[in-house]
């Protein structure tokens, strides 16, 4: 089965890219992993500047999930540019480069950067952080402030640029439209749930930052159906993502609407999870008679209502 | 080269009600294991819980002719996932992710070292401590617990030719107190020789007192750290550290799976726990 | 310890309440727990008339959680009066009445006619179930929505009102403001999240009504946060509920600022949880030498910012 | 009297590649339990599956007194939930709430019992049987299946006295073909007699098929149904099935758990699956 997808004018060798922030710069993964082999490698979130990230601890578990309080510890554009683009191109990675700004400025500033580089295949907008305040959840969490920030990145690069939308909202199909008419080449969803996690014997948060973003299995049936709720609302290509583990969740996504996933938690687990999930995609291609990948995207069929089910 | 081996359990020996060693067979990890790495173990093949768990390799285990076989993790059961290790019945397979982190530096003699090691503190030690015999090194270890009962494999150790010092906060086994105390007095007994190399694993108190101790007696340190670990990768960030790289830069915080878990004890910044009692 | 609670004029024996849509009427339940021994019994959400509610499947789980559309099957207002409202008095349940209108009239009208039964303690607002778009949703997606319907309620009723706040929403605080400044005695947080499953060998909806409810652990980080966002935005107690299992769930929530607690999915899984959750309150209220299980409402302490845990 | 008790498994017996026999201590719940009734269980301690599975009650198991001591459950696999229960150890410790759910109608001599089952339909069948027998009521039962091996203990049925009427799609067993067949010629041939109870579990096609013959022949019947059920308590209305209370009533959903799992036959408003093939 012909497992590539296009997110707009860029051509992935298969729908499975690795999560901002679940996968490092790519190149910590470089000797367990082909980064070649991957649809496409998303860095971690970075801002204009070096970043120091909050106090541990920053992780903690919850039922079938993860919070994070990472706070967006991170190298700066400039640094990611000298250090790790290069050996990124050299491992031939489609590189997604995930940007974060506390003013507009900045992310317009820190795509211009990226464009000059050699080596960036798109830009996503990560305008849904809920770790830090001025991780551009303020933009994230309304269609106008997605807008102001699409256009004057869409103004300031050529590049394929991908908004990550925020799931902590009452309408995401209004910003993934929003970011639509503002010039964004795809949508990718969902960043985490704002959530928190309480030590009952010692009373205080689990999280040095007290709220963190919950992540993993237990958010996807959330995710799906914001994935299939955008994908009524917009033309241009989701990018799903939310607890994906198996080639099944996968699937699931495509079929409510997404063009390619992202993995995150998963890869935590288990990094040698790619070829686990280019194998079930092409096994279940062939009991499918799929020729390619593509004529799953958004085929959600009818429900079946049935009076009861048979033993 | 990581990789990720289903390991088969071998055996699984209770040391204590709350202490285990588990063996596990993994030829190609052990293969390129060295002392002060870790492994990431998967203690289910669900979602309970979730993340895989580091453990540092307590053993390199190796055939009749001396071939790697595997490994093994001395583990406490503190939450959910090492109690499952704890009750892991032989033949169980679990996948095992390795080997990770910065190794520990062997030194060579004239140089000895010296290993400090608090309660389950002892796992990156025996492994450590082959090593450093098999060149010759001059090797002791400085074991402290609560009592007689966390204290694990002390003639393992003496086999292998490793002066014991051991202390017990209830003086039920060597001197009643901290393992600093004869730490201090030996120290202070060497001072004309060459300072040995101090080798720390434990309670965050007891490590930072003996860095400090060391400091004092120009002696090098490596600390092996367990900060919480989502990855083991370097993926995720969540297992920072603060460290200073010279004496006035600020401190900054580095991954512990990719710079550590071992740390030279002069680059931690040591903090108080913000509030901790 | 004396567990005992006030929901502003309603007193709770114990903060442990049952949740509407997952104990039926309550009565089905008598033979298995004493009605009477539980802080309340908030009953399966009513309309004024009664409705047939969606075609199975209805429910499908998913990881450390389950969907639900049910669609609101009921015996309607009337008959529920006339047949359950007796029992549950015989009982001696502390009955908690779940309401649902398509028009402000409907919820005004079904709590009159509650004002008027005998055995009624307060009635919970469901302006909040994902499943049915005349459910309310409507509403509770507002904070003027939320707003009206409250004000409308309170002008006919003198009972206790509670409206039960929707998670799908950019700022749930804001909405909880709204339902104080309307004349909310107090609110329950939080309702299911929107969210679907598809099963990939069909391409079907998992459920009949496509999407449905996530309620059960996964969603129980979400809902903490929730309840302590809220609990810095408004005077009136709160109810918190979402994903309880245990007793150090109940203390979470309590912890993280509700007053007392619903308890959902785990009463299918363990319909005799309820004295196992409260001698779990009674263990802790000992070890931590509580007279009152109220001196722990809102309580969360300072984040223990530790540089790396010891083993 | 529903309970809730830790029921110890007894034994597993595996019947084929996908089905099993667990049988589990319980006597205070098999004290009060019917033909018919059902049992929700937990194959989990944790929460993969986070809901309990429901099951007919196979056996009423008695000491050698006949004093009541367990039940057992005639389990295939499908799913998660039945994988645990297909691979469940003896010994292991079950949470079972019950008996639950409205039992079978016992008819008495003269009028027949004519049981109906299709593949692991037959699960709430050999505690009727038993039932019936021991109040001399003459019993039949039709047992189809895809083939020999989907036929599990017809010498118990045998022993008890039940004629047994046995077909197979691939006819490795019994007539080739559905079992309707043979219970179509049957109650033809018995036109002149009173006619007999159905009771009737199995694949939704079938039991529809076999409520449709009966009728033809002014046969009563009972079908067992099982709809996915999420409490078994009347707690959630997941479980719904259509009826109609009088010919000419539209349908509405009862809750299977309450008012079911056993329905009379001309209480159900069959429906088309809406697109299924
Ligand atoms: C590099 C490294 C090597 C380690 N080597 C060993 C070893 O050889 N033997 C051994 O027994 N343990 C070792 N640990 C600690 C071990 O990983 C934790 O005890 C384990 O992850 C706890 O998992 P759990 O599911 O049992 O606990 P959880 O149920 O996850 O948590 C229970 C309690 O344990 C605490 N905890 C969680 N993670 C850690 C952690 N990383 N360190 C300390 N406390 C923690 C939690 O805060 C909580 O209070 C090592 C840790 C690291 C980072
Ligand atoms: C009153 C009653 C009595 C039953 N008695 C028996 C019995 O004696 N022996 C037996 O083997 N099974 C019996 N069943 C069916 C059994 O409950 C289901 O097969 C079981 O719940 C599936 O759980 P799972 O975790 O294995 O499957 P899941 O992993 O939950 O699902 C796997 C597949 O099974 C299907 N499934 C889920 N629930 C049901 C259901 N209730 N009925 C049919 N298919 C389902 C799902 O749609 C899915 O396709 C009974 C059901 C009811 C309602
Ligand atoms: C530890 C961690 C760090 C993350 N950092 C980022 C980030 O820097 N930028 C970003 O857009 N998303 C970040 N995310 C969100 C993920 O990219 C992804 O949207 C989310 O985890 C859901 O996918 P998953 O369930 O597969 O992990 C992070 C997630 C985790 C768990
Ligand atoms: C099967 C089911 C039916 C529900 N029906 C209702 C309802 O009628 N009215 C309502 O306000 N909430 C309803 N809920 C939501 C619950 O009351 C509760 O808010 C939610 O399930 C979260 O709590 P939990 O995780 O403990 O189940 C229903 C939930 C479930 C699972
Ligand atoms: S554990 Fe993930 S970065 Fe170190
Ligand atoms: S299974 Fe819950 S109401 Fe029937």
């Amino acid at each position: 089965m012909d497992l590539s997808v296009d997110i707009g004018s860029l051509g992935l060798k298969n729908p499975l890219i690795a999560a901002s922030g679940c996968f490092g710069y790519g190149l910590e993964y470089a000797d367990v992993v082909d980064l070649a082999s991957l649809g496409g490698v998303a860095v971690k979130g970075l801002f204009l500047a070096e970043r120091e990230g909050h106090e541990p601890p920053r992780i903690v578990e919850t039922p079938a999930g993860m919070l994070n309080a990472i706070g967006l510890q991170g190298i700066g554009v400039h640094r990611f540019v000298r250090e790790k683009l290069p050996a990124l191109r050299a491992c031939g990675a489609t590189t997604i480069v995930n940007i974060c700004g506390s003013s507009i400025d900045e992310y317009a500033e820190i795509a211009r950067v990226l464009s000059d580089a050699e080596g960036v295949s798109a830009i996503e907008l990560n305008i849904s952080c809920p770790n830090i305040k001025e991780g551009g959840i303020t933009f994230g969490c309304s269609a106008a402030g997605t807008r102001d920030v699409v256009r004057a990145v869409r103004a300031a690069t050529p590049l394929p640029i991908m908004p990550k939308l925020t799931p902590n909202v009452s309408d995401i199909a209004g910003i993934a439209v929003a970011a639509e008419d503002a010039g964004a080449d795809a949508v990718s969803l969902v960043n985490t749930f704002l959530a928190m996690a309480i030590d009952v014997e010692t009373r205080r948060p689990k999280l040095s930052n007290v709220v963190g973003g919950l992540s993993g299995p237990a958010i996807r049936p959330i995710a799906v159906r914001m994935v299939y709720e955008c994908r009524q609302a917009v033309n241009i290509p989701i990018v799903g993502m939310g607890g994906i583990m198996t080639a099944t969740d996968v699937l699931e996504f495509l079929i409510a609407g997404a063009t390619a996933v992202q993995v995150g938690t998963a890869n935590f687990i288990d990094p040698h999870i790619w070829p686990k999930l280019l194998t079930g995609l092409d096994a279940y291609g062939a009991r499918h008679g799929l020729t390619t990948i593509r004529e799953l995207i958004g085929t959600l069929a009818p429900a079946d209502t049935q009076g009861w089910t048979s033993s | 080269m990581t990789i990720d081996v289903d390991a088969r359990v071998s055996s699984n020996i209770r040391l204590s009600s709350d202490c285990n060693v588990v063996r596990l067979d993994a030829p190609a990890l052990a293969a390129t294991a060295r002392p002060g790495q870790f492994v990431m173990v998967k203690p289910s093949a669900g979602l309970e819980p979730l993340l895989r768990r580091p453990f540092s390799i307590f053993e390199i285990l190796t055939t009749a002719d001396g071939s790697p076989a595997g490994f093994s993790l001395l583990n406490k059961r503190v939450g959910v996932g090492t109690s499952l290790l704890f009750d892991v019945k032989p033949q169980t397979e679990i996948a095992c992710l390795g080997p990770l982190g910065r190794p520990f530096t062997l030194v060579d003699p004239p140089r000895e070292a010296w290993m400090v090691a608090g309660g389950v503190g002892l796992a990156p030690f025996l492994a450590l401590a082959r090593a450093l015999r098999a060149r010759g090194t001059a090797a002791s270890l400085f074991y402290g617990g609560r009592s007689a009962d966390d204290l694990f494999f002390l003639d393992a150790f003496e086999q292998l030719g490793v002066t014991l010092e051991v202390a017990t906060e209830d003086g039920s086994r060597g001197e009643r107190g901290l393992v600093t105390a004869p730490l201090h007095r030996a120290l202070d007994a060497a001072a004309a020789a060459l300072p040995p190399m101090l080798y720390v694993c434990g309670p965050t108190p007891m490590m930072r007192a003996v860095v400090a101790i060391g400091a004092t007696h120009a002696c090098p340190s490596e600390v092996s750290l367990e900060p919480m670990m989502g990855c083991g990768m370097g993926g995720c960030y969540s297992c920072v550290v603060s460290v200073r790289d010279d004496h006035d830069a600020s401190p900054h915080f580095v991954r512990a799976c990719l710079e550590g878990p071992v740390f030279a004890g002069d680059r931690l910044a040591w903090r108080e726990p913000a509030n901790t009692t």
